[in-house]
């Protein structure tokens, strides 16, 4: 479905662009047909800027993105406009994704004027009728409002909603649930999951919230700072955690059956000029002994059938740490 | 002996559309040496009653209700009389602290000048700033630099340390980890609990969205929903055995790690809050709640249920007690 | 921090460069022909005309082609050498500006520094009391909306003819001879003090109204909401926030030095005051080009100047320019 | 006492008509628009004609006074009145286009467009622009309200430009921006049915600023004699004044009145302004 290869972003910044930030660093993944594949990272991970580049919304600096075949940067026109008819994205921040002066059901108008031209009138009311349905909201609660009028979650299904009357095959859900209440939130992930069970759509579900990542995906892909640190089967990556940026983050992760573990975590001040050798250099427990961490930028790596690591001592972290980190105890709460 | 106590507290906002009832009468009080989480969807009226007890300005409009700290009243309906009060006895650590310090002037300065207002040179409290800079794990020359070089972490922990130079009473944290990355929240949040031991303060209130959040690190736990209390209570128990239907709703609705939509599949709560301008009679949460019947037409009383001090508002569970 | 210094001088030099140009094109494009409009005054007969052309084109090499001519300008302003007034004829631009020149520092300098320190000040004060705000503050609108120049002939007429306390004219009395005696600086200030006047009032309805929304603005920050809540006193919360609000008004500063200019002309010719002011008000009317490019060319180093020093300032005051975030100007 | 919440339809509206501010300065305005409109009717006489005795005080046959050579100060008052609205309305109009367009190109555009724009605007902000007036000004003899309109528009944008540039970058980085272009929208479009219109509450401000500063400038090349050369403004009025010594012999009727329409003109539009930026912007609303 979507495939990315080697894709590296570079932001100029300074007047005349002589500082150089590597937002996104030799990125290569995969999603395929009706899969969840999330990508996990803390602000600044370069997750955003993969997403917008997925969507055409910032060019790449080098690599390519390939949309059942074929490179998607070379579109334009009439087939850029086919691409979005198939891949769409919903946003982080839903009031921020509708333009405040306009009623909020403007972005079907819009999505009528650029795709479905010809379509009467009567029909699409029809089918935005059914998508909203679909996405579970009652269309006169919320035709003819404004955004302000509308809650987080409403404003999030709307533009699902919007997503489905295109009928799309792979939707770019950017940190979509992160503004909203964890009790509507729930909800919007399980549409997520109907829509891959029911339609085959494929996501990548964006976020830095480990336990909603987990809930919902099939695959999962560590990143940190512009690198992926460990990708494969979701199981088995939560189950075994190999990568210590992993580690760190399953067992930081605060949880309702497991209290923190005594783990010391090093706040170290977080350099920005490594650019040579693994950007976890700084932060890693490990690295302090090895020689290699600091030259040589660690490649991913398949440790065991579906799961890949970039470290190049993974093999050496003691039993009980990564013990630990994986461990879930007890069953979901009834 | 309570650190605070608050009676029937009630704080309004003030909009053009009217009087927004943020916080409609709250009764709780907050032992020694307890962190009370205090947690709720956005807009119950959590972030209102944690301000209102430090500073209470408009459109936030004191309606009604006492509040004892330390068994002394603290006047939070007069803004100049609370001066004394702040940050000797009551302190805040705000929402934005990532950006609470002024752009323009060194750390050392803003310290050295705050400090001033108490009549305190710097240098008395320089080795005690040592100890607890290295607490938080900044370094010293954090002093010397301007907030524009730190970053939004170093930010927030120099505010912590700030808010808490004086020993206050009662420390209210509010959202302090939601903007922070997954491992510094969790090093943050340590850090309230440290504090606590350390005895810079005698009290916490946690205020935060994220339960998860609290049963790491709160003693109780207070829910509360549209304004109202729903439920306190021991953070095992709340979790392990809540009895409020929308305390049991929301924990049932948190994904944790290991449950996957395959297996058992979630539920939110339909509907969303009632509006606070003109909030419905009774139990606010009667329209959502899956187990509400007649009764829930009148108003259920917050009802401390047994010897642990287990307090619950709804009719369900107190409705067969008394 | 030194980008910040590469950009702005790089912007300084490249407007030196084109405001020069451009004050070097004014006689070569101006309607009429400095040399007739002299030869005309002089009422010669025909020959003795054209022996003179001649001899003008020479002394003000125009005999030479256009973009020579522009070298040999951009050399003579490196020696100071600006030409020779059309009108006053042997006197030398230079020496016609720098007589002229300390009278308009006179008014300029002490109306700008002291209408911005008593704006800000009175500004910050106005946000204060309710009263204060909604009474007085209209009146700084008035007074940053009203031209320069009426306020001028409104101050004169006010103090100059109806109660006769200030002159309404001249430098200094007409009567006097300038030297260096007591009595003759009383009379110089004598008649400093309503151009000085008109000019401070202008400005400092301007910065008044300034301060006051930016003071405001500063008042709602985060940073002024925490240190309420720390329970620092009032005077602390208003001096942090009258200290961050007062950079913008530094950065306006530098913008407002145009308009400034322009209102030191005008307020010049309603008092002739002898600044450059009225120096180019009459060089237009005698259509003596020389003068009207000398005079420009200072106005706009002035200017400059000003501008750059003002930025200086800002360096130093503001931290954050120093250390790390770029400062726009 | 239970409060009904009132019913507020249109917060704007409610907040616009409660400001006293945009009530006084829209008000003040009106009036001299319509003293434009409806004066030059009022009086019988010429702006030019000499109809009077001279240098005489405002009376019940010449409502200000006639001039020095007996023309009366009201007539040419009301008719001077006109062109100040269109030097305004034109000068300002057009720095606000040009400061738009530079401000905007420069703000969505970004990278070296950006750059070569901004140092543009920055050059021509520290320029003295009266210098620049001159020179046009003196250039072209027959000179008309119209060219001076232009003028004045040529060299008054750029804090436009960058006010409006930085307004750019603040919309073109939200969201909607962006599901626009995943809608396939082109660039134009997005420009003007997306981001403008947001903008349109903002510009309104800008023009009204411009407007004031236009008939300002105006005034004061009216002043020095750069103004046209044919007609009659409120700044001719005050050079003629000065020039034939109104002021020595105190004839305040003759340069108190023009001098004071353009403050209390400009002044209305700067309140205007305020009370709109009040409107818009809650932080200021409750001081």
């Amino acid at each position: 479905m979507i495939e990315l290869e080697h894709v590296t972003k570079i932001y100029r910044l300074g007047t005349f662009g002589r500082r150089a930030l590597r937002a996104v660093d030799d990125v290569s993944f995969r999603v395929a047909q009706g899969r969840v594949v999330s990508l996990i990272g803390e602000s600044g991970s370069g997750k955003t800027t993969i997403g917008k580049m997925i969507l055409r919304l910032i060019p790449l600096t080098s690599g390519r993105i390939l949309f059942e075949g074929n490179d998607i940067s070379a579109l334009s026109g009439r087939a850029l406009k086919d691409y979005y008819r198939k891949v769409q994205g919903v946003f982080q921040d839903p009031f921020s994704s509708y333009n405040p002066i306009f009623k909020a059901d403007r972005i079907f108008r819009i999505l009528k004027t650029e795709f479905f031209p010809t379509v009467g009138p009567q029909q699409w009311d029809k089918r935005i009728r059914e998508v909203l349905s679909t996405v579970g909201l009652v269309p006169e609660e919320v035709l003819g409002k404004y955004p302000h009028q509308l809650s987080g979650g409403q404003l999030q299904r709307f533009l699902i909603a919007r997503a489905l009357l295109l009928d799309i095959q792979f939707l770019v859900a950017d940190e979509i649930i992160s503004m909203l209440d964890a009790s509507t939130r729930i909800d919007v992930l399980n549409l997520l999951a109907e829509l891959r069970n029911n339609r085959g759509l494929s996501i990548l579900f964006i976020t830095h919230d480990l336990s909603l990542a987990h809930y919902l995906s099939d695959e999962a892909i560590i990143l940190y700072r512009g690198s992926i640190m460990e990708s494969g089967d979701i199981e088995k990556v939560f189950q075994r955690p190999l990568h210590p940026y992993t580690q760190i983050l399953l067992s930081s992760v605060p949880r309702l059956d497991q209290k923190w573990e005594e783990t010391e975590i090093r706040l170290k001040v977080q350099e920005g000029k490594r650019t040579a050798g693994c950007p976890y250099y700084d932060r890693c427990y490990l690295a302090e002994k090895g020689k290699i961490c600091a030259d040589l930028k660690p490649q991913l790596v398949e440790a065991e059938e579906q799961h890949f690591v970039a470290c190049h001592r993974f093999r050496e972290i003691p039993k009980e740490v990564k013990h630990a980190a994986g461990q879930t105890r007890g069953t979901s709460l009834a | 002996m309570n650190i605070l106590e608050v009676r029937d507290l009630r704080v309004y906002y003030q909009t053009i559309k009217g009087e927004v009832k943020a916080l409609d009468g709250a009764t709780f009080s907050v032992a020694e040496g307890e962190i009370m989480g205090l947690a709720g969807e956005s807009g119950c009226g959590k972030s209102t009653l944690g301000r209102s007890l430090v500073l209470l300005k408009p459109p936030m409009k004191y309606v009604d209700g006492k509040v004892f700290l330390e068994g002394e009243p603290l006047p939070i309906w007069d803004r100049e009389k609370m001066n004394a009060f702040r940050f000797a006895k009551v302190s805040l650590i705000p929402q934005y602290a990532m950006n609470a310090l002024n752009p323009t002037k060194k750390i050392k300065r803003i310290f050295a000048d705050i400090l001033a207002s108490r009549g305190i040179r710097l240098k008395q409290v320089l080795s005690e700033l040592n100890w607890r800079f290295e607490l938080v794990e900044l370094p010293l020359e954090v002093l010397k630099m301007y907030p524009i070089e730190l970053s939004g972490g170093m930010k927030q922990r120099v505010v912590m340390v700030l808010s808490t130079l004086l020993n206050p009473s009662l420390l209210i944290a509010d959202e302090v980890t939601s903007a922070l990355d997954v491992s510094t929240q969790k090093a943050v949040a340590k850090m309230l609990v440290e504090f606590r031991d350390q005895r810079f303060v005698k009290a916490l209130i946690v205020i935060t969205h994220d339960i998860s959040l609290l049963y790491q690190i709160a003693d109780t736990i207070l829910v509360m929903y549209a304004g109202k209390f729903a439920e306190k209570g021991g953070t095992e128990e709340i979790i392990s055995d809540p009895k409020h239907p929308y305390t049991r709703l929301l924990i049932s609705s948190l994904p944790k790690i290991g449950v996957r939509y395959m297996e058992t599949k979630l539920r939110g709560i339909p509907g969303h809050p009632p509006s606070l301008l003109e909030p419905p009679g009774g139990c606010r949460f009667r329209e959502r709640c899956p187990e509400a019947f007649e009764k829930c037409g009148e108003e259920p009383p917050f009802i401390t249920l047994d010897s642990t001090g287990r307090q619950v508002a709804c009719w369900l569970i107190t409705g067969n007690h008394d | 921090m030194t980008r910040y210094l590469v950009r702005k001088v790089t912007i300084y030099l490249l407007t030196f460069f084109l405001a020069v140009t451009i004050d070097w094109i004014i006689p070569r494009f101006m309607p009429g022909n400095p040399i007739q409009t002299m030869l005309s005054r002089a009422a010669l007969r025909a020959e003795a005309v054209e022996v003179m052309r001649g001899y003008y084109l020479k002394a003000f090499g125009l005999d030479v082609p256009v973009w020579q001519q522009y070298l040999n300008f951009w050399k003579a302003v490196f020696h100071g050498d600006l030409g020779v007034s059309v009108y006053l004829f042997p006197k030398p631009v230079i020496k016609v500006i720098a007589e002229a020149i300390p009278y308009t520092l006179a008014i300029l300098v002490p109306a700008i520094i002291l209408s911005w320190i008593a704006g800000n000040k009175f500004g910050a004060f106005a946000a204060r009391r309710k009263w204060l705000d909604s009474t007085l503050l209209p009146m700084g609108y008035f007074l940053t909306a009203t031209p320069y120049m009426w306020l001028g002939i409104f101050l004169a007429w006010g103090f100059g003819v109806a109660l006769g306390w200030f002159p309404i004219a001249g430098g200094y009395s007409f009567a006097m001879t300038p030297n260096l005696s007591w009595k003759f600086v009383l009379d110089l200030l004598w008649h400093w003090f309503l151009p000085f006047a008109s000019l401070f009032l202008v400005m400092f309805g301007g910065w008044a109204i300034g301060m006051r929304n930016m003071i405001i603005y500063e008042l709602e920050a985060d940073y002024s909401q925490y240190l309420e809540s720390l329970g620092a006193p009032r005077r602390l919360i208003r001096s942090y926030a009258f200290r961050n609000a007062i950079l913008p008004q530094i950065t306006g500063l530098a913008l407002q030095m145009g308009t400034i200019a322009a209102g030191a002309v005008v307020t010049e010719t309603v008092f002739s005051y002898p600044g450059i002011g009225s120096l180019i008000v009459q060089a237009i009317q005698n259509q003596d080009y020389f003068l009207i490019q000398g005079c420009f060319l200072f106005i706009i180093i002035g200017v400059l100047l000003a501008n750059f020093i003002v930025d200086i300032v800002y360096l130093i005051v503001d931290p954050r320019t120093r250390r790390g975030m770029i400062g726009e100007i | 006492m239970k409060k009904k919440p009132r019913k507020v339809k249109h917060e704007f509206l409610y907040f616009a008509w409660r400001n006293w501010k945009l009530r006084l300065g829209l008000l003040v305005v009106f009036f001299f628009v319509l003293l434009a409109i409806v004066g030059p009717h009022l009086t019988p006489y010429e702006p030019w004609a000499y109809v009077g005795p001279s240098a005489r005080p405002p009376c019940k046959e010449f409502w200000f006074g006639t001039t020095m050579f007996g023309q009366d100060v009201f007539t040419q008052f009301v008719h001077g009145l006109y062109p100040v609205f269109l030097v305004g309305v034109l000068g300002g109009g057009l720095a606000t286009v040009i400061g738009t367009l530079i401000g905007f190109t420069a703000g969505y555009r970004g990278g070296w467009v950006d750059e070569i724009l901004n140092t543009f605007t920055n050059v021509v902000l520290v320029i003295p622009t009266l210098a620049l007036l001159l020179i046009l000004a003196a250039y072209l003899g027959v000179r008309s309200f119209f060219i001076q309109a232009v003028f004045i528009g040529c060299t008054a944008w750029p804090w436009t430009a960058r006010a409006v540039r930085a307004q750019t970058l603040s919309l073109k980085a939200r969201e909607f921006v962006d599901l626009a272009k995943i809608s396939g929208m082109r660039p134009a479009k997005i420009v003007l049915t997306e981001i403008a219109p947001n903008m349109l509450s903002y510009l309104v401000m800008v023009f009204i600023l411009q407007f004031g500063g236009a008939i300002l400038n105006a005034a004061t090349l009216d002043f020095i004699g750069l103004g046209p050369t044919r007609g009659i403004s409120l700044g001719l009025m005050m050079q003629i004044a000065l020039l034939w010594g109104a002021l020595p012999l105190g004839m305040w009727w003759w340069f108190v009145p023009p001098g004071l329409a353009i403050a209390l003109l400009v002044g209305a539009l700067y309140i205007t302004n305020v009370g709109l930026d009040e409107v818009f912007n809650p932080k200021l609303r409750e001081m």
